[in-house]
């Protein structure tokens, strides 16, 4: 126990690192996010030009 | 001595609309250009393109064959604009407002009293911009050409808010000019002859 | 040399590859984080000065480290995209841009929170660290803010290159501004963070934190630039084979 | 190839001066506006934190250089809007004059206009929030270098907002960090000699940055110009 407490420490370093974790995590699935969206997006963009040839 | 203005392959898109595609045309000393097409074809940003106000998304422009991207600065003085917008300053006289722009550039065009005259506003040369009419507002801003003097007139729709003889007025100014070796390019849905050697450039259909 | 960049450049090209290498930034990065943080919270022993309140780094130091190189990069590709009209470098730009805000938000919230034990605050005015990465922050909202109410693309992007430059030449006066400013009044006495001075089990997973960070970064960065890319392109060829063929991003 | 013989370019740089003062002329408003607004904020603080004399002797120069920033602020964002909206910015960006010239040329005018009159009434601050009134020069030195340098970096700013929609916001934002150096060696150079200590390095970082943005921001500013007036 006395590991997670860190003399006191513990809640300090333990939210540092939390949100080190959740940055990551929020950077990674953003992207992943943005990019799904925008592939069907210029999808229909094209889909809609080949429509109009 | 006779100059040649090519335009190659010019194309804009604004956003999602592509506005024209690899469009071009050749212009010599002596000839005026038509540009037609109808509402929201972009004859205003080929215009605006042409004297460098803003950058096509490809193409390039040649006076006598040399590319003019390589050297704007010098090249912007051989173009004169001629908009929707008057450009000039409406607390100030007509006379001051050119007088501030002959000082930007080579005033080797009319004298700025002999511009406002050929265009009919004598008597309000002494009045702020603010004071006189649309039409007589887009007559002052004519007077911006005569002043320049230099070679090519880029014009985008020279007719709103101008009377039976200011449009008169207009086609003989730039038919003179056309005629004394200039070019003109002009945006607009009227006829306009000068001397009989008019291009016609049609876009957006 | 000058070819190769000339081939990168070339938004089809560029990515084909960075779909080639993403992998190889995203999964050493995660496992390099994963050993360091694990070393760093459990394996490394307590500082002698700051206790177990020091492990703090191995999040906080990645963060400022990465806040300020997304600002460089930024910056110098914004550079090469107004000097070279390479539309690429904008795109890196615009991509960079998010990333870099949320590492200095990290940053910034992890300062604090070191500071709450160490100085008994939750913000120290006096310290000039934690006060240029706030105006840091700032001048990524700034660029973020400006790309997005500009809708045409190719303006956004000189635009925004303009201000990256400006806000770039300003950095370093900023950074000196604050330290001049801190310097003239005590400021509270900042306990040295880690450095130099750390011995291995202290610095190893340091590096292993930045490295892996940093790829990470790289993989996050590289998507986020395939996505612009999609987009800047979405009119040719290239980009309408791969999106009507199964290539799944 | 080479464009017919220009004007020379103190010509164009002086004419925009005198356009942009002579246009100030016609309407003194624009003259008074900041001004009033940066005497306004300058009575507000003594009303929020109290009238104890120590006090404002304390933010004294702060408060000084908070109001001299906003209200630079404000006036910044017509800079380049007037000229963009009836169409004078086209006839710039077209005049063969190199543009970074107009830009400081404007940029100039628009200092006259609101700089200048905040250096002239900084001796208010000094006498109404009790500091010693050796102050004086170094506060009016320390505005007016500050001022030139906002200026100088505001049109910048104001160059890369004109014509966008919510523009002034956006130059807020754009501004404030950029500004915070200025903020920061003004202030402290005046709190200094307020307390009777060497200022002169505070003077010189401001001098040095107003001679930084002299040398750079004409740039920037007419790079600006060009992309916004697209």
């Amino acid at each position: 126990m006395a590991m997670f407490d860190m003399g006191d420490y513990g809640p300090y370093v333990w939210t540092c690192f939390g949100l080190g974790l959740a940055v990551l995590i929020f950077n990674e699935w953003h992207a992943r996010h943005r990019q799904k969206r925008m592939f069907r997006d210029v999808q229909v963009r094209v889909r809609a030009k080949e429509g109009d040839e | 001595m006779t100059h040649i203005l090519k335009a190659e392959q010019l194309s804009l898109f604004r956003g999602e609309r592509c506005l024209f595609d690899s469009i071009g045309f050749a212009l010599a000393s002596g000839e005026l250009l038509l540009l037609r097409g109808p509402n929201g074809s972009g004859k205003t940003s080929l215009l605006r393109g042409l004297c460098g106000l803003l950058e096509f998304e490809d193409g390039k422009i040649l006076w006598d064959d040399v590319d003019i991207s390589r050297d704007r600065q010098s090249f912007r003085a051989r173009f004169a604009w001629y908009g929707h917008k008057t450009g000039f300053k409406l607390d100030l006289t007509a006379e001051e407002n050119l007088a501030f722009e002959s000082t930007l550039r080579a005033p080797s065009g009319l004298a700025i009293r002999d511009a406002i005259d050929r265009l009919g506003l004598n008597r309000q040369r002494k009045l702020p911009v603010r004071s006189l009419s649309a039409g007589q507002q887009r007559r002052a801003s004519l007077a911006r050409l005569l002043l320049s003097g230099v070679k090519v007139w880029v014009i985008d729709e020279p007719f709103t808010n101008l009377d039976a003889d200011g449009r008169a007025l207009v086609e003989e100014l730039v038919a003179e000019h056309v005629a004394g070796g200039g070019m003109a390019i002009v945006a607009t849905h009227h006829d306009m002859l000068a001397g009989g050697n008019v291009k016609t450039l049609e876009i957006g259909r | 040399m000058w070819t190769f960049f000339h081939k990168l450049g070339s938004p089809p090209h560029f990515y084909r590859l960075s779909l080639l290498f993403s992998p190889w930034f995203a999964i050493p990065g995660y496992l390099l984080i994963a050993w360091g943080t694990y070393q760093g919270l459990f394996v490394a022993p307590e500082d002698y000065q700051q206790r177990d309140a020091f492990r703090i780094i191995y999040v906080h130091v990645p963060a400022a480290y990465l806040a300020q190189m997304t600002y460089a990069i930024m910056a110098v590709s914004a550079g090469i995209g107004l000097i070279w009209r390479m539309k690429l470098a904008h795109a890196v730009a615009a991509a960079a841009a998010p990333i870099g805000a949320s590492f200095c938000i990290l940053m910034l919230v992890t300062g604090s929170i070191w500071g709450r034990p160490m100085w008994g605050t939750w913000w120290e005015w006096g310290d000039p660290r934690l006060m240029s990465a706030l105006i840091l922050l700032f001048l990524y909202f700034g660029l973020i803010a400006m790309r997005s109410s500009i809708t045409d693309t190719a303006k956004a992007d000189k635009a925004c290159a303009i201000l990256a430059l400006v806000g770039a030449v300003n950095l370093p006066i900023i950074r000196f501004s604050v330290d001049w400013w801190t310097s003239l009044h005590q400021s509270a006495t900042i306990i040295r963070k880690g450095g130099p001075a750390m011995d291995a089990e202290m610095l190893w997973p340091l590096l292993a934190n930045l490295l892996g960070f940093s790829l990470v970064f790289g993989a996050v960065l590289l998507r986020r630039i395939r996505t612009e890319v999609l987009y800047r392109e979405r009119r040719k060829r290239w980009v309408r084979d791969l999106v009507l063929g199964d290539g799944a991003p | 190839m080479s464009g017919p013989a220009l004007p020379g370019l103190i010509d164009g740089f002086g004419s925009i001066i005198r356009r942009d003062l002579l246009l100030l002329w016609r309407r003194p408003g624009d003259l008074l506006n900041p001004l009033v607004f940066f005497i306004m904020v300058s009575t507000l603080f003594p009303l929020a934190v109290g009238p104890d004399a120590q006090v404002l002797r304390n933010i004294g120069a702060g408060v000084t250089w908070v109001a001299a920033l906003l209200s630079m602020l404000l006036s910044l964002n017509t800079l380049f809007l007037t000229d963009f909206e009836d169409g004078s910015l086209d006839q710039l960006l077209l005049s063969p004059q190199p543009l970074p010239l107009l830009a400081l040329g404007k940029t100039v005018a628009h200092w006259i206009s609101t700089g200048l009159p905040l250096v002239v009434v900084s001796p208010l601050i000094v006498m109404t929030y009790r500091l010693p009134s050796e102050v004086v020069p170094v506060m009016m030195g320390s505005v007016a270098l500050g001022t030139a340098s906002l200026s100088l970096v505001g049109a910048i700013g104001a160059a890369l907002t004109v014509g966008l929609h919510r523009g002034t916001t956006l130059l807020s934002l754009l501004l404030l960090p950029l500004a915070m150096p200025l903020l920061i060696f003004g202030a402290r150079t005046v709190s200094l000699a307020a307390g009777g200590e060497p200022y002169a390095g505070g003077m010189n970082l401001l001098a040095a940055y107003l001679v930084g943005a002299l040398a750079l921001a004409p740039f920037a500013t007419a790079a600006a110009l060009r992309i916004s007036n697209e």
